[in-house]
């Protein structure tokens, strides 16, 4: 059973990532990032992380692709005119995919993967809040700031000139 | 055949080279940037794979902070996005040649 | 959990030891509650204070250099403070410092909203501090990814400016890219290791320690090889190596100036100070891989910077294009440093010549820009010489300290460079850095010349109408900042004993 | 006592640096010009008493040694001057054409002055400081503190041709400079001294001296690096560019001192340190000063029309003689290339301030154009006899002695090249009389007439005499009396060259 499931995610995870690679027309990509996070979201849960799928649904499924969404509505874009890339970026493409695929290939053979045995029952919210309010501290209160200043980027990048007028 | 690390790590990797792939081929920027947030998610899976497998805890929160990062890159970048398709009116990639001349 | 281990972890939790940067960010809130609270005609001073604020900073940190947390893991091994990480701390507040003054030239040109580029300076600066002090991937990465996006919100700041958007989309789509990468990078590494245990306390590959521990041990673990490239290919992107150079000219181009001498300095530095962290105290056992990849790196990084700079003529592509080559002999350090240990002071070094040098000729670009900079040819300096001759001396001493003549630092910064990997015996390296830096005098040298020489004698050739710039004319405070800039350039290359005593060789 | 002189030797150095920067500090024009006169005649005062004070025997070894810090000491680089017996005369030579450089140029007139002298009196600290730095690094670092103010004010008050000359220049220059640092910075590592020290390096290599592979590449980058600024030949093309361009000061200071930086430099450091590398390229040397310089050089001055331009070859020319008593490795070649390079500069220097008061009268470099300005101006045309006399190398100048050594080391070297080198004077001899003859007898061509009417010419006046006469005696002195200079020279020389000349025999075990 839980061969099949890990087959199933990891499927429809690839071929929905395909389908955002390839699709011409910006909302199936955004559609297939959206399935795509879905299986991640469940082979997370074959990694007993079910938190880690909760929130992954929530924040990429829930925010970051709806606002992907709406972005692509707000700007009404064309479909992409299939022009040829130029071969110079193809090359490259094929030669860094290339290289990735031999090393993951020889991972299987070469690696010597340290794997301890998984233990039997996942990480609970608990053992989260303990590590995050105790010894990663200090990076949440870095990503309070990152996120602040997201936040302000965001304003200064969208508000409109004319509101903008300052007169410091 | 027990699902073991192996099959993450390589399903990890094959999203990763797809999403590398399509960032570099792709012409439109919101696919690009879509393409990027695949690459991401590709690295949590290898994360999350190793976490589980070593037992460890601090994979599955680093994934937690890599999630909220992610975020936040893709609202400012987003908002370049908005910003350009504004003064511009598109968003392929061509339409990027005007820095140089 | 038991209160004993609450009770260590907030033992471990030495908030003091970050005094700086948490009162760089305090600071950086206090800008936002003053433009809350202020009265419109008082938010002009707003500028001034985060400079001031800054300053301040940069005191407390001078005062406290010899810090009793230095060597010590703090924060459960997430931060270490290191003799290196207190000179990175002045360094990127005397940046931080110096960009804020650009943008208090800069920013009155336009109509857009200016606190809020001073609060994403200095928390990108604090950002960067962190990023050097910490010694845990996780911290790593969250602080470098702060940096990031503040750059990219910084990059495309001048909104009205399609150009500057522009850069701002590049600079996003290849540094997200970059993250990416790096980010596969950490993964790999923190699998490879898995888990140790020792006295019961769990390690993991995040820890630098550990990781060390574990290449000693592994040091042909395939899975920690192809991490390391990867983090070191992200690291090569943010300094602008070879062949992840591609995205600094644009960028470079399109960002406003200030933030170009941000992205030039600062950002650079970083990459330079992780690079150098990583090399020295994580990476060792794998100098057999990374020595050969890094060197072949420099060196096209050098031969293509200085090939590409040759015929530019937009000035902050050719500040750019010559950074690039500067990042390939920085990288000749980075290479000897594996086997010469003084190559670390010798790169900081190197990078504090280039501080106060390219902020001078930053400054000058700045005041030399109208509203759009992002077009600033050759042809706008013709005139510089003789209608500003204040403005011409710090461009001529900034772009020589650049091409390293002497007696100014850059020479200084290069001499002990090519000391160091003659030690290192990387001859084929400097050979290449020789012939890099005879190019370069060509290119900086045509920027004298057309500040200086074309406008000598204008009766033959004052028929072509050059283009003429909008120049402002340089504030008391504006002089005499710029005057310190070339001064200190001076006087270090004639004596560099105050910055070469400091650093802790 | 002695530290008195070493104070002397710091004031004389620092004297032009303080002046140009108390210029710099905005000092009013008047002020500024009488400033930089006293500032260029104290280093030569200095200079003159120092030599009168320099012990007769003494010539080995440093005197007035002062040792400063610098903030480097940690990689033995300490600002440490002194003079030795071939120092000394380089020393008195640099400050003699300074103080006629300088003399010239206070009343040369040229367009913005002080920043014009101010530029000259940095050229000439550095200068000094080249020939008095017992450092290493240093006597690089003075050598581009010279160096710049040369490009920029070729750059600024150059003649045709100003900004390409002035890059060309800068390029050439640079690269040698670089290559040359490189070798220096070779021998710091290499030795294992861990200083620039030169007193130190010697001990420490004639203890155990470098591996000759290693003394080979090391002589290899010092001889391309110095050759490129000496213009060897055919690394040379930068010179008569650069001296048609540069102004007269800047082309004396030059030509006459900055230039023989890169011969000083392998006569001090290469031959001593690096006695087997200098065997192995004795004779690539000497073939290509031989051919290159002395006759390739010399048939092409013979075609030059351009009185400037010919004077520039005929300086890249002279190096030639200079490269050849080096490749010689003994005393007396060695003796006769320091002597040479004293002389050379000095008559160069006279001929390049003289090239410029023709051309104020006649409005041309054009040789051809010229004539007839002997009975115009008679003391100019004397003094310009006299210098080229100098420069041919007859007897009663000092050229004369110094090319005599060289010929005669040459001659058990190679009869051959002697021959070549032999030949090279006659080639000197013609186009040195056929320019005295051109310019001052002969008619006057037409355009000369209608300018001659127009501004009838004036003899040389007393800014032009009294530099030319500082020259001109200091060439006759050395002329008739060598002794002045040689003995010091040949007592300093042997240290290095006796090793040379023994061959490998003595040379210690090779380092691994």
């Amino acid at each position: 059973m839980a061969n099949f499931l890990f087959y199933f995610f990891a499927l429809l995870a690839l071929v929905s990532a395909g389908l955002v690679v390839v699709s011409k027309n910006p909302v199936n990509a955004a559609l297939g990032l959206l399935l795509s996070l879905v299986g991640v979201a469940g082979l997370f849960v074959l990694l007993n992380a079910a938190l880690l799928a909760f929130v992954l649904l929530l924040v990429y499924a829930g925010a970051v692709v709806a606002l992907f969404l709406f972005i692509i509505m707000l700007l009404d874009t064309r479909l992409e005119p299939s022009k040829p890339s130029p071969r110079l970026t193809l090359i490259a493409a094929t030669l860094g995919g290339a290289l990735l695929v031999v090393g993951v290939l020889s991972l299987n053979q070469r690696a010597i993967l340290l794997a301890g045995g998984a233990s039997g029952t996942g990480p609970t919210l608990k053992h989260y809040a303990e590590q995050l309010f105790t010894t990663y501290l200090l990076p949440v209160q870095l990503v309070g700031f990152l996120l602040l200043i997201a936040m302000l980027g965001v304003i200064v990048l969208s508000k409109k000139s004319d509101q903008a007028e300052e007169t410091l | 055949m027990i699902i073991d690390l192996p099959h993450y790590l390589l399903l990890s990797a094959v999203l990763f080279v797809l999403g590398f792939f399509g960032v570099l081929l792709r012409k439109n920027t919101l696919v690009i940037y879509m393409c990027l947030e695949l690459m991401l998610i590709a690295a949590t899976i290898a994360l999350a794979a190793f976490s589980h497998f070593n037992d460890t805890l601090d994979g599955n929160v680093f994934v937690f902070f890599i999630l909220t990062i992610a975020a936040a890159e893709v609202a400012v970048g987003l908002a370049i996005i908005v910003a350009l398709f504004r003064q511009r009116g598109t968003v392929q990639v061509e339409a990027l040649n005007h820095l140089r001349h | 959990m038991t209160t004993d281990y609450l009770k260590s972890v907030a033992e471990s939790n030495q908030w003091w030891a970050l005094g700086p940067e948490i009162m760089l960010a305090c600071a950086a809130l206090g800008l936002l509650v003053m433009e809350i609270i202020l009265p419109k005609k008082d938010r002009r001073f707003i500028p001034y204070a985060a400079m001031v604020a800054q300053a301040m900073v940069l005191l407390t940190v001078i005062f406290n250099f010899q810090t009793t947390w230095l060597g010590e893991n703090l924060f459960g091994g997430l931060i270490k403070l290191s003799p290196w990480g207190q000179v990175a701390r002045v360094f990127f507040l005397v940046s931080s410092l110096l960009v804020s003054f650009l943008g208090t030239i800069c920013l009155p040109r336009t109509k857009l909203p200016r606190v809020e580029f001073y609060h994403i300076v200095m928390v990108v600066t604090a950002a960067m501090m962190l990023l050097v002090h910490s010694n845990h991937f996780v911290m790593f990465f969250v602080a470098l990814e702060t940096v990031t996006i503040g750059f990219y919100i910084l990059v495309s700041y001048f909104r009205d400016n399609a150009l500057t958007l522009e850069a701002g989309l590049k600079y996003l789509v290849l540094g997200a890219l970059s993250s990416a990468i790096m980010l596969f990078g950490i993964v790999l590494l923190y699998g490879a290791v898995g888990k140790v245990s020792v006295n019961g306390i769990t390690h993991t590959g995040f820890e630098f320690e550990t990781l060390n521990n574990f290449l000693r041990h592994h040091p042909d673990n395939f899975l920690a090889i192809a991490g390391a490239l990867l983090l070191v290919g992200g690291v090569a992107f943010k300094i602008g190596a070879f062949p992840f150079q591609i995205w600094i000219p644009d960028v470079y181009q399109g960002a406003p100036t200030p933030i170009t001498a941000f992205l030039a300095v600062s950002s650079k530095a970083a990459g330079f100070a992780v690079l150098l962290t990583l090399v020295n105290q994580v990476f060792t056992p794998l100098a057999g891989v990374l020595v050969p990849v890094l060197s072949v790196l420099a060196a096209a990084t050098i031969i293509m910077g200085n090939l590409a700079a040759l015929t530019q003529r937009n000035t902050k592509r050719l500040m750019g294009l010559s950074g690039i080559s500067h990042a390939g002999y920085l990288l000749i350090g980075v290479v000897a440093s594996f086997t010469v240990p003084w190559a670390t002071s010798a790169v900081w070094f190197y990078l504090g010549t280039y501080l106060l040098a390219s902020m001078a000729v930053f400054g000058v670009m700045t005041y030399l820009t109208g509203p759009d900079d992002t077009n600033q040819t050759l042809d706008h300096y013709e005139h510089l010489a003789k209608q500003h001759p204040f403005l011409g001396g710090v461009l001529a001493v900034g772009v020589g300290s650049l091409a390293g003549i002497p007696p100014l630092a850059g020479f200084m910064g290069k001499l002990l460079l090519f000391i160091v990997a003659f030690q290192a015996e990387l001859y084929p390296l400097l050979a290449i850095a020789i012939g890099g830096v005879v190019l370069s005098i060509y290119y900086y040298f045509g920027w004298i010349k057309s500040a200086y020489f074309e406008a000598w004698r204008p009766a033959a050739t004052a028929t072509t109408a050059a283009p003429q710039s909008a120049i402002t004319t340089p504030s008391l405070s504006g002089k005499l900042i710029l005057g310190l800039l070339a001064l200190a350039t001076l006087l270090l290359g004639c004596y560099p004993g105050p910055l070469s005593d400091w650093l802790p060789f | 006592m002695n530290s008195l002189h070493a104070q002397l030797l710091q004031l004389a150095i620092a004297t032009p640096l303080v002046a140009a920067l108390i210029m710099a500090g905005g000092l009013p024009k008047r002020l500024a010009v009488k400033l930089a006169g006293v500032a260029f005649v104290v280093p030569a005062l200095i200079a003159a008493w120092l030599w009168q004070q320099f012990p007769a025997e003494g010539g080995a070894t440093y005197h007035y040694l002062s040792n400063w810090d610098t903030g480097l000491g940690r990689f033995g680089i300490t600002l440490k001057l002194g003079l030795n017996g071939i120092a000394l005369p380089l020393f008195l030579l640099a400050a003699t054409v300074g103080l006629a450089a300088g003399l010239y140029a206070l009343r040369s007139g040229a367009e913005r002055l002080k920043l014009y002298l101010m530029l000259l009196l940095t050229m000439q600290g550095g200068l000094l400081g080249v020939f008095a730095s017992v450092d290493i690094f240093f006597f690089y670092f003075f050598h581009e503190l010279a160096l710049i103010p040369t490009f920029i004010m070729v750059g600024l008050w150059g003649g045709r041709d100003r900004n390409y000359a002035a890059m060309k220049m800068t390029i050439y220059l640079t690269a040698g400079a670089l290559l040359s640092l490189l070798g220096l910075i070779a021998i710091y590592v290499k030795s294992g001294a861990q200083s620039f020290d030169l007193i130190e390096l010697k001990a420490v290599l004639a203890h155990q001296s470098l591996a000759p592979t290693v003394q080979k590449y090391i002589f290899g980058l010092l001889l391309f690096g110095f050759g490129t600024l000496v213009s060897l030949w055919p690394l040379h093309t930068w010179a008569p560019l650069g001296y048609g361009a540069a102004p007269s000061s800047a082309a004396m200071l030059h030509a006459g001192v900055l230039k023989k930086f890169g011969l000083y430099g392998l006569i001090q450091i290469a031959l001593p340190l690096l006695p087997v590398g200098a065997q192995t390229w004795a004779w690539p040397l000497a073939l290509l000063a031989g051919i290159g310089n002395v006759l390739v050089i010399g048939l092409i001055t013979l075609a030059q029309r351009d009185l400037k331009q010919m004077l520039g070859y005929s300086s890249v020319m002279h190096m030639g003689y200079c490269f050849l008593g080096i490749a010689c490795l003994s005393t007396i070649g060695s003796g006769g290339v320091v002597l040479l390079m004293v002389a050379h500069g000095l008559s160069a220097a006279l001929l390049f301030m003289l090239a410029t008061s023709v051309h104020h009268r006649t409005n041309t470099f054009d040789l051809t154009e010229m004539g007839g300005l002997a009975q115009k101006t008679p003391v100019l045309a004397a003094c310009f006899v006299a210098g080229t006399m100098a420069s041919i190398g007859l007897p009663a100048f000092a050229n004369f002695w110094g090319e005599l050594a060289i010929f005669v080391a040459l001659w058990k070297f190679s009869p051959g090249l002697t021959a070549v080198a032999v030949a090279g004077v006659v080639i000197s001899a013609i186009y040195g009389l056929r320019a005295v003859a051109r310019i001052f007898f002969g008619p006057p061509s037409e355009h000369l007439q209608q300018v001659m009417a127009q501004h009838p010419p004036a003899d040389l006046g007393w800014g032009e005499r009294l530099p030319a006469l500082i020259l001109l005696a200091a060439l006759l002195g050395l002329g008739l009396y060598p002794q002045l200079l040689s003995r010091s020279i040949d007592q300093a020389l042997p240290v290095g060259i006796a090793k040379v000349s023994a061959g490998s025999a003595t040379v210690s075990p090779a380092k691994p």
